[in-house]
């Protein structure tokens, strides 16, 4: 399964452990997960490298975000192994995750309806000095952290329930990719975004790639996946399909593959 | 004048009574009287006694819910030069004025020993009884504590259960229904108040027991009067709540008027049995 | 690394029915279990004697428990409903001390229960006032209203047996309220499972705005619950009555939290939308059999009040930890 | 139909403001209104006698209160207070009348407190429990195990001086118990809006999943604000002990109503995630006003509930009708 | 403003009143909203004729979501005049909507929880035979209801909770959709849909238009926009900038009307 003699402790960003191929980011095997009677995952290996985006795409209900879940530590798989960096870990809830850098847009953008806009920027990372709330400073970088995203949020004291969509969304992606992630996980980030802000994103993605960060990308806009994917995983019914690179596929090729009617290698 | 009486609740006719005995004396002698109902919370007695301080009210008189608790304001209100009179529960030693009432400890004895005498000759001697008390009520633990001493080391005597009806008249009836049935031989209940002996009266009817248990209790009511009519309640202790309010209002207008009073003014209280229920038949038509 | 593409497997249906029903599964074992308990430690428990005072006892809980699962279902309380029943009482034997006619008095009475329960709910979903605080103000105003009517006399009822019938009677050996109470919840079942406004009240509680989107009278709806449970308390209400041949103020006092109680151990989430009545009714009946078991097993009465806190507490955490083994995050369940 | 590109302009921050603070500015009138009108309608009410009074009577529901904000912002509830102050008063007194000198019963007092706050807590956080059971369980266990500890009886304190200062002492004239309140809910205010734990507890009350997503520690907070409540009724339960000078299990009945009323009149909505500790404040104070204001207006008893009731349906009537215009559907706002 | 003077009453399907020009489907006219401080309408107008489908486009918080639920009795607006078949109407809440046959896909769906996926495909519509629910009948038809979308929900039994995105979203659609509706208002219904199930929901308006129905159509995925749209209205920042037939304009030029720098009539 997974390479399981590469020594463990975290590489510097790279950089390879001993000369040898750099062991990836992240690296999934034989995931499954039950719901009731609903096998949301049958069995996925997955492997994202370092500075690598890999594009998830598949059917509704295929699985996408299940998965990306379960990276993200808020499922515990019913079987299979997640390793990263070489090092098999167990992650028990999302802050076991996030204590190693791994940040997620959740397709249902998990936002606090009763906090505005600074405070949810800043949900579960508060700037504080002696257990206060450093306002100040966090209200100086919110306004980086948004114009990153192209995003119009007049007001940052605003309650996030009163924001339109696309703001919203705005806000999940800008804290999920500004804390330093080795690994960021964006589960259809730009579904309610509009032209310019969609670019936006784009861009954000490809800098962060090349900070070395890996990047799952769900996403049903499959043009998209040509800007800034290295790799793409097909998913069906919670299996993994097929695997491209971005160099070997094209538009139709997807396509046919999420519904199904590629069935080659 | 104007006096201030800080009452328990009123849930119960006791307190009712008490408050129309003391308002008849306060028209009688052309005094105001203010009430307070303190819904069975004893902080809140203290918080009136205190708001009747600041208003400069002429004599306080207080029915405890907690005897002791109620001390520093009593305190308070007698440094303020506002004399202080207790009725029914018992105060500690402290700088009230008089004590209005009955000696619940002693009243519950003297039904004790009613019980006794009366097992000995109705009852072949012999009797099985449960309680049906309010745990949540100290004047009510006075009353069983006082009954079970002294009914307990008798002779063929045995205590069944003691049941909670926590002073609400439907709860008691289900632990006395629940009483019932546990208890198959039961003999004898004594249920230490109002709610109680309610509670109990109807456990009895709807348990079809009028033949085999007999019911001895605290406070006449309609339902009790009907009890004793029908033979299966013995013994009512019938207290003069209205005398007592009354007391303790002439008692007040007697230092307000410069006088002295007595440290005890007793009020009897009444067994009532089949032979002299007619007397108080009137006050429940 | 080639894959067929093949459809998911159907899963066991078994494992679905048991997450779905897994409050009412388990509030239905630990049921078992009290009863199993009872019957080994007291030889009186099952007699049907005894049984027969379970059903009668536990009546007027039952009964206002049903109406109050279909106010917790959309996502209110009721906490008047033990003033409620405490005016009920003391109005119907003050009107039958008139020598009005009971079934005359046992009609004003549902339509008096009725007209309480609907002002509440207009202030709840008309004026959109939490549906705490305007019931815990209509506990204070209600149960005062029946203080100032008795003047803390209990009023007495003779002579109208009847009446009484409806409280001590018992029909083919089994008693009256026991009778009336399991209607009530069978129709409670039925209505709240099959009928449209079952659908309304579990719409309105699940997401509000999207009922009130959908176009389902969503106001309506929270105004409708609090009048079903102003006519439960009503007709407790006339039960109690009617078993204690007397009516006072005094009447169910801390009768809401043993109804909101029976209702949360039979699984409806206080957050709405999520619920059955089956479950209800197992835990109105957990309810009284506890405390009828525990007086049967002679416990000392100052313990009672510890032991069934702890009893309800087990209840529930068993409910939670062996049946519910999915359960997420709470407010998500 | 050409058009320009405008941007909107800034609308007034004034309407932001009054839709932001509506539920404290109403509630803040409404206790502005009661003040004025029995200033008017009494003449003792605005003596300073009087209004040291009412801070020293308000200052147990001030205190829980504080604590039940952090929790009814968690979305969950304590019913358990009035029995958690109970079990305090009459432990306390138990304990003093054994000799033990009185500022180590204080802390062990705090400690048992913050004890059983924790134990609830853990059901609530890590079993998943709906808090509404297991403070209910709670209430009764705990007035079951203060009426065990004193047998109904109530026990008097005598001669600890020092320990009666704190509930009857003055500083610079202002009672202790007041004081001790006030420095309570400024330090409440505080946490809340400039503290990292508050940040946490409105997080957890407004959605618990997005809570534990982000990595917070959701379930320790949910747990920690039961312990506040513990805490925050061992020192009510002190202060009433030293007040009256005698523990008994029947202290603080119907408490926790008082102080749910309190924080709900303040504007903090029982669905979490919203609300203030000023509008706590004066809703407590507002609670204690009326109470003091009846007493009085030489109310007869049998209204004062009627009255009572009433006058809280109206503040709140107001708070929604009135200030928040734009109060859209019960469950959003 | 809106033609004041037709007779009202609803018109059969696509037929004029009087021989006279058929009176817009929908007229608004000076519609403005404000949330607090935030304005978020400021003055728009917008006809839709019978049949035709309207696409609305515009930067993200440009108020389309605003303008279309003021459209459904959702919002009732601070200022404006709707007429629908050239009678004024003024809805006070979405039954009243709802009693014209305006349907509408709201952007967060709305949809309960804890009911199963035929509850909610018929929530508010339930299928009853004296006050009790139909559950056969609503079965058969639920199952039609979702094949129209192509979407794989294999059970309707199953609480919408704990479906993905994209189901969830097919059913808020298959819901709107299904009853009659004589205008159907969709905000941004395929964002969460795969490829195939945006091609379903693109035919199924396609279809709806045939019949007379008006749509108006919330997405920002521009290039849909072509294969079912007559014409585009952009908004931005509250109002509505312009307004283009489907055959004079370009992708390009809707992206520079939506930012702003498409500055001319
Ligand atoms: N919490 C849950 N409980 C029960 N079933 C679930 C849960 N989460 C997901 N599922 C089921 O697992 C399957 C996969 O769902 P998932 O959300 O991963 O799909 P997805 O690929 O993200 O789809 P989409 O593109 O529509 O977002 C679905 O059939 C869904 O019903
Ligand atoms: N209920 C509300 N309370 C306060 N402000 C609101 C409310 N609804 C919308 N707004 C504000 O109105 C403006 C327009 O929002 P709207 O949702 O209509 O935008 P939109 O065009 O649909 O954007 P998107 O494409 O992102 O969905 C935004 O600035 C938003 O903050
Ligand atoms: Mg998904
Ligand atoms: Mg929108």
């Amino acid at each position: 399964m997974a390479a399981p003699d590469l020594r463990t402790g975290s590489a510097p960003e790279g950089l390879a452990p001993s000369g040898n191929a750099v062991p990836p980011r992240i690296s999934l095997r034989g995931i499954r997960k039950n719901f009731g009677s609903i096998e949301a995952l049958r069995g996925v290996d997955l492997d994202v490298a370092p500075g690598e985006c890999v594009g998830l795409i598949g059917d509704n209900a295929a699985g996408k975000s299940t998965l990306t879940k379960i990276i993200s530590g808020t499922y515990i798989p019913d079987g299979g192994t997640i390793a990263i960096d070489g090092e098999q870990v167990r992650f028990t809830n999302p802050s076991d995750a996030r204590a190693r850098h791994i940040e997620m847009v959740f397709q249902d953008l998990s936002l606090c309806d009763h906090i505005d806009v600074m405070g949810n920027l800043f949900l579960g990372r508060e700037e504080t000095r002696w257990s206060f709330l450093n306002n100040g400073k966090m209200r100086e970088r919110a306004r980086e952290m948004l114009d990153d995203l192209d995003i119009r949020i007049p007001k940052l004291g605003a309650k996030v329930a009163q924001l339109s969509g696309g703001q919203r969304q705005a806000i999940a992606i800008a804290r999920a990719a500004s804390f330093e992630p080795r690994v960021l996980i964006m589960d259809e980030p730009t579904s309610a975004l509009a032209v310019a802000e969609v670019e936006a994103v784009l861009r954000l993605i490809n800098r962060v790639k090349a900070r070395g960060v890996s990047v799952i990308l769900i996403t049903h806009r499959l043009q998209d996946l040509f800007e800034v994917c290295d790799k793409i995983a097909v998913m069906y019914e919670g299996t993994k399909v097929a695997e491209r690179d971005i160099g070997t596929t094209s538009l139709e090729d997807l396509v046919k593959l999420i519904v199904g009617k590629g069935e080659e290698i | 004048e104007t006096f201030a009486l800080v009452q328990i609740n009123q849930q119960a006719l006791f307190f009712n009574q008490m408050n129309e005995g003391a308002q008849a004396a306060a028209d009688e002698l052309g005094d105001e009287l203010v009430i307070f109902n303190a819904n069975n919370d004893p902080a809140e007695q203290n918080s009136a006694v205190e708001t009747y301080i600041q208003q400069g009210v002429d004599g306080i008189a207080v029915v405890a819910i907690d005897v002791n608790g109620i001390m520093p304001a009593v305190q308070q209100a007698v440094e303020a030069g506002i004399p202080v009179v207790a009725i029914d529960a018992v105060l500690p030693d402290g700088p009230h004025s008089s004590q209005v009432g009955v000696d619940n400890a002693e009243a519950g004895a003297m039904m004790g020993e009613f019980f006794l005498d009366y097992m000995a000759s109705n009852m072949d001697g012999e009797a099985k009884i449960g309680v049906v008390g309010a745990l949540n009520s100290a004047i009510q633990n006075v009353r069983q504590a006082g009954f079970v001493d002294t009914v307990s080391g008798a002779d063929g005597v045995e205590m069944a259960t003691v049941v909670d009806g926590q002073n609400v008249q439907d709860t008691a009836l289900s632990a006395a229904e629940n009483l019932i049935t546990a208890n198959p031989d039961l003999d004898a209940i004594y249920a230490t108040g109002e709610p109680a002996l309610l509670g109990a009266v109807a456990a009895v009817e709807s348990q079809g027991k009028q033949d085999s248990i007999k019911v001895f209790g605290w406070d006449l009511t309609a339902q009790a009067i009907a009890g004793i009519d029908a033979g299966f309640v013995a013994a009512v202790i019938q207290q003069d709540p209205s005398q007592m309010g009354a007391e303790a209002i002439r008692a007040l207008n007697t230092l307000a008027e410069g006088g002295e009073i007595d440290a005890q003014i007793a009020v009897p209280v009444t067994i009532v049995t089949s032979e002299n229920v007619d007397e108080f038949r009137g006050m429940f038509e | 690394m080639s894959v067929a593409y093949t459809e998911r497997g159907q899963g066991s249906p078994i494992a679905d029915f048991l997450t779905e029903h897994a409050q009412t599964l388990s509030i239905a074992a630990f049921f078992a279990l009290c009863v199993i308990f009872f019957s080994l430690s007291t030889e009186v428990f099952l007699t049907s004697g005894n049984l027969l005072n379970i059903l009668r006892q536990a009546a007027p809980i039952l009964i206002v428990a049903t109406a109050m699962t279909f106010v917790i279902l959309t996502a209110g309380i009721d906490l008047s409903v033990g003033s409620q029943v405490a005016l009920i009482n003391a109005a119907a034997a003050l009107t039958l001390a008139m020598g009005i006619p009971w079934p005359l008095v046992v009609l004003a009475m549902l339509a008096l229960g009725a007209m309480i329960g609907l002002a509440q709910g207009w202030f709840v979903a008309y004026q959109g006032i939490p549906a705490f605080i305007v019931t815990l103000a209509g506990l204070s105003i209600l149960r005062g209203t029946a203080l100032y009517m008795t003047k803390g006399y209990s009023i007495p009822i003779v002579d109208v047996p009847g009446f009484f019938y409806l409280g001590r009677g018992t029909i083919v050996g089994i008693p009256v309220p026991a009778i009336v109470a399991l209607v009530i919840a069978g129709i409670g079942g039925f209505v709240l499972s099959r009928q449209i406004y079952g659908r309304r009240v579990i719409a309105v509680g699940s997401n509000p705005e999207a009922a009130r989107r959908v176009g389902m009278p969503a106001r309506g709806t929270i105004a409708s619950v609090y009048m079903l449970t102003g006519i439960a308390s009503a007709i407790a209400g006339l039960l109690i009555a009617a078993r204690l041949g007397s009516g006072s103020s005094n009447a169910a006092v801390g009768f809401e939290l043993q109804v909101i109680a029976a209702v949360v151990l039979g699984g409806t989430s206080l957050f709405g939308g999520r619920g059955s009545l089956l479950g209800t009714v197992l835990g109105a009946l957990t309810i009284a059999v506890i405390g009828n078991g525990l007086i049967l097993m002679h416990i000392s009465p100052f313990f009672t009040q510890i032991v069934t806190g702890a009893i309800i507490l087990i209840a529930i955490w068993l409910n939670t930890r062996i049946f519910t083994a999915n359960f997420s995050f709470r407010r998500k369940s």
